[in-house]
């Protein structure tokens, strides 16, 4: 363990930083529908044109070709920047597009890649499916080779900004023979192709970013395929293992500033029953001492993430650990928000509008692998638990 | 509680016949899933039947026949209290019954009745009154740390929008200053602890049923110890808290520690209604996170119930209080 | 709900405590070994002679035939008088006794029951393996029938009281042929049969209660088996169900005293970081108060368990409730002590020696069924959930 | 931590090096398993091998090299603690190290030969001081709010009864005024944190080991669920306090939030090491509550190394207070 002194890591923050003062936008972001998806593109297009999009990513497709210190100091900078999350980009940045540099064929990565960092192009996933969600190597959403098409039917569910995303990740059954994960194809799926029907899902904090997508005998090129065909389990799987920490970067730093920001209002806020602050309850005090320090291990975790990828070329499924931490706390956080602030804060009018990131929260708990699915990875591929006798 | 009291927890016959009858109207009449429609408030249908609610006798269980009610006592309050907490029947119901035992002559009549209605507030931290379900009722019944009853029309009431949008929720400021804690307070937290109670359970049932059903993996997902579990620690946490809110409503008024049985009931019934519908989500998994399953609308409605006249931090203070 | 008024149930409360007020042993009990069983049995004696033993017990046996009620009754009494836990006769009473009274032949029933409450005998338990201890069904101790004999051969594990026991409740395989709980017979061991061998273990606690026995081909008369051969399996599931929570009532009361003491002495104790006192910490008495809610709790389960007893004649998994319930709790209130009152309760020379208590709390959670299979019983006998993959 | 900073958590090469030639010694000569051979504590190992520490430079890690140290720093020093953690040494190896940043001149050089020994001490509610395997200890390293180190003939010892009966404690009335808490306070409790998230790891691994090797209902218990989840609940939990601690030790020192990063790294092992240790022993079923398993060993530990001038308590405040 070390203070990492490097003038040129010290010279690259200052940079960010000072980019990212002139350029993050001030217009408000729209909620959601194709005018955030517009409002995204724009942003990731300023980045592309200041030379920051995709700053770990392989300079020939338009990234900088830096470390995954000089992303995490990007991602630190973006967030304490205030800048918008990634939100309708995020496939495309920190899932599809690191898929394709680890897997894609040359062609494919020439293009894809640029077209993302540039903004041109938002990405969706196609992965989860109503009878599949924890289960992925049940899919059941058919791909049969027609010609040199792959022609796709069944449904996806859990596609984040589907409406209006360019390209799609797409996992199909190709082989119906084969058992469970073989069989599988990965595909890069366009989303204006005929065929497809997308009906938007109302999440419980009334945000509609979710979608379930109808294919309907979609015909998709097999030279869309990504690595061979049957053999998109692995392809997946690579992916699962990315999140390093950095990609949830925002969302921890947001986390954490949620934090100090319920200390903040609980040491100005009065309690109507002892007349003191909220905060000289020392119960209260206690919990936020408790939520602070595991937010700063939450960090800590990260910054452990980030050492091995410094290292390691394919990430381990340690990267599950502080994904787990992350879903977990995060509930506790917006959960403990409410009930240490009260009806006041169960408005949604209110100044911060705590209800929404409380609902929202439990998201990270279950989307992209629930907790239990965590749990089971981490006791079985870090800890070297045996399986159960499911028959996976 | 004395240790000298001897209780059966089992419903008595007249309890057991209010569980049915109540039950079975609002298992017609006030499904969980009617939430999932979106109505505006004005449609809800508790303030449409509000006259059959009185009718039933909803209002005036624990008035003397003598003043139209049929005699029973808090108990009885409490299995219909637990039965509404299940269907996530709108708080007012419980505010009506009691702006009841606070009211006196015809405005005591006309609650009876069913011509007047009765809403609940309780005070927030920026020192506004939050009305639940309020809009047309006549009178206010305010949780502080005491509980006092209000006209609706003496507050400046305006509009704002509720994490629980099921529900109808106004502010009106500054709120009255705080009552005493009196018997009659512990009384209506005994009701909501028995409504958190029952949102509780039927979190519980709603989850083990998708459980049973639902498959990954080739199997039911209540097959797993991860989720089995989770349901039998929900069932256990359900259990808890309806079970000291019976023992509490027994001893209330027979004297001894029993504030601190108060306290307890709607401390273990707050976290019970909370930690389930919590709980209740992940089981759900995607599915749970989505405005189309009924899991979400019990934390929702957890959290306002919860939040009702008390917190988590009173009730522990008055568990700590010298009896 | 209602509050049972009856001068009977005053009446005998009021017997109860006025003749344990009179006769509670007041010499100190010894810590172990078979001191400690005679007296025990001494003062099972002197209680089945002032008519207090078995109070539900069938009057033919010696029992004075009266309800759950008067059973819980005697045991809050018992409790509150400061009377001895009944450990080395607790299986007799709350076990072997019950199991023998349901599924006895009236023959075992004269042999056994009354030896139990006059004081003559005491039993211990024969269940648990090495190989299996939450796993019953996969016993290995083998029974082979000789004659009018059963040849035991293998050992058995956690065995309480085994020292000086009389009798042992014993569950052994006497078919190898039927898998699993098929193939079980339960059977009364006689302690001092030959071939028997005992080594005690010791716990974390350093108290020695626990054994595990030996058998070397003994034989024990057939006569003895309860129920029929091979279809022990029965026998002893309805032993599993029997716990109402009365059998542990006077845990749970000594725990709720715990609980009170604990917040007695924080009342009483100086914080040296505050000076003041430690309960004048809003999060110590936060903590507090919620095991003091918790203790309420359990203490509502078991009346709800009793409220159910006085209806059914066969216990149902339910008791399984507020056992997990205790189980869980009891490590806690104890650890609560030992981190809020530091290293003064660190020692065991202290006023209340809370490290024994907390060391010996945590077989609550793991004797006679762990949390663990607890939850399973709950999940697939309360809730009626599926049973897992795993082949029972 | 200042966002401005970067920090690589993987082991420098020197890093490692401590890690492996202390661990390999440990594993040598302090097995976990000694500790249950009750022996009495006179004959316990680590006094006899003082010198072979001494040699190996343990005590001076952190001194400058003309002095006799190897010129590292606190960051050194906790990669030491955490293997001292994992094999539940004496607490009294981290006190020499603790006494020879405290003692100056004469003292300093025979903590760090060897010659002289220290042990910590820590103040109970009950006014006393706790002493522990200070038998035959030179000096005493009061550990209160700050850290002091005393003479150990200063105080009037007597001998009492530890939960855990590997480690000797007497006590001495009444203890010295606490001190204020300092930088030199920070930094031992980071060495206490160290090792309480060694402890938190190797409970982690045995249990581990034990569930992959224990069958019941035909398969090894680790492939439950309810018992893979604790135990990844136990890996994230061990992580995240040796991460923490890790952190906080870069930050040690360099300004910022410090003493919040310390007081999270302290909350989070001890958390660490007593919920590990806890769960540990219900892994290791009822072999885990016997003496004839090592399970029982890490919560005793665990429970005195956690109380050592601390308490949750005290790093909640701190967590709070005004940086």
């Amino acid at each position: 363990m070390r203070l990492i002194e490097d003038p040129k890591l010290d010279r690259f923050r200052a940079e960010c930083r000072d980019w990212l003062q002139d350029n993050v936008p001030t217009a408000k972001r729209p909620p959601d529908g194709l005018a955030l998806r517009e409002y995204d593109l724009a942003w990731q297009r300023t980045q592309y044109e200041g030379g920051w999009a995709g700053v770990s990513w392989p300079k020939e497709y338009g990234g900088r070709g830096l470390s995954v210190l000089e992303q995490l100091i990007w991602h630190e900078e973006y967030a304490r920047a205030g800048a918008p999350p990634s939100a309708s980009m995020f496939v495309a940045l920190s899932h599809a597009g690191p898929t394709l540099i680890v897997q894609g064929s040359d062609e494919q990565k020439q293009r894809y890649l640029p077209k993302i960092l540039k903004g041109e192009e938002n990405w969706c996933q196609g992965f989860s499916e109503p009878g599949a969600g924890s289960d992925l190597a049940s899919l059941k959403t058919r791909g049969v080779v027609d010609g040199d098409h792959l022609v796709v039917t069944g449904t996806k569910i859990w596609t984040s900004y589907a409406e209006g995303a360019n390209r799609q990740e797409l996992l199909v059954r190709t082989d119906p023979e084969q058992p469970r994960h073989r069989g599988l194809t990965w595909i890069v799926c366009d989303m204006d192709l005929p065929g497809i029907d997308i009906r938007p899902i109302t999440a419980m904090s009334g945000v509609t970013h979710f979608a379930q997508v109808f294919y309907d005998e979609v015909r998709i090129p097999l030279a869309n395929v990504v690595g061979e065909i049957n053999k998109g389990w692995a392809i997946a799987m690579t992916t699962l293992g990315f999140e390093r920490g950095t990609g949830t970067i925002a969302h921890q730093i947001e986390l954490a500033n949620g934090v100090e920001r319920l200390i903040e209002v609980a040491g100005e806020t009065t309690d109507p029953e002892t007349g003191r602050s909220l905060l000289d309850d020392d119960a209260v005090a206690a919990r936020l001492a408790g939520l602070r320090a595991e937010v700063m291990a939450l960090r800590s975790l990260t910054v452990a993430s980030v050492s091995r990828g410094m290292r390691e070329e394919v990430p381990g499924a340690e990267g599950n650990i502080p994904a787990l931490y992350f879903g977990e706390l995060t509930r506790r956080v917006n959960g403990a928000a409410l009930e240490i602030l009260g009806p006041a804060a169960l408005a949604r009018d209110g100044e911060h509008n705590w209800p929404l990131h409380y609902l929202e929260s439990f998201k990270w708990a279950i989307g992209g692998g629930t907790s239990e699915i965590r749990r089971n990875v981490i006791g079985e591929r870090v800890l070297g638990l045996p399986r159960g006798p499911r028959a996976i | 509680m004395s240790r000298d009291m001897i209780i059966d927890l089992h419903p008595t016959e007249d309890q057991q016949m209010i569980a049915d009858s109540i039950g079975a109207m609002l298992a017609d009449t006030l499904p969980v899933s009617r939430l999932r429609e979106k109505d505006a408030w004005a449609a809800a249908p508790e303030v449409a039947m509000w006259k059959d609610f009185a009718e039933l006798g909803l209002f005036a269980m624990a008035l003397p026949e003598d003043e139209g009610g049929a005699g029973y006592g808090l108990c009885e309050e409490l299995v219909a209290a637990r039965e509404l907490g299940r269907v996530l029947a709108s708080p007012s119901l419980l505010a009506q019954i009691a702006a009841v035992h606070l009211a006196s002559g015809d405005d005591r009549a006309a609650l009876v009745s069913g011509d007047k209605r009765a809403a609940f507030a309780t005070p927030g931290v920026d020192g506004a009154l939050y009305l639940y379900d309020g809009v047309g009722a006549d009178f206010v019944v305010v949780l502080d740390s005491g509980v006092s009853l209000h006209k609706a029309d003496g507050f400046d009431w305006s509009e704002a929008v509720a994490m629980d949008e099921t529900v109808s929720i106004r502010r009106a400021s500054p709120a009255p200053a705080p009552g005493n804690r009196d018997a009659m307070a512990d009384r209506v937290s005994l009701l909501i602890s028995a409504a958190l109670a029952g949102m509780a359970q039927a979190a519980t049932e709603l989850a083990v049923e998708y459980a049973g059903q639902r498959e990954q993996f080739g199997q039911p997902i209540g097959s797993f110890q991860a989720i089995k579990h989770a349901l039998a620690d929900m069932r256990v946490r359900a259990d808890a808290a309806d079970s000291q809110s019976r023992v509490a409503a027994v001893a209330f008024g027979l004297g001894g520690n029993d504030r601190r049985e108060v306290a307890a009931a709607r401390w273990l019934a707050g976290n019970a209604a909370l930690e389930n519908a919590r709980a209740g989500i992940q089981v759900h998994g995607g599915m749970g996170f989505t405005a189309e399953c009924d899991a979400h609308l019990f934390l929702k409605r957890a959290h306002l119930f919860a939040s009702l006249g008390s917190s988590r931090r009173g009730e522990e203070r008055r568990l700590i209080a010298s009896a």
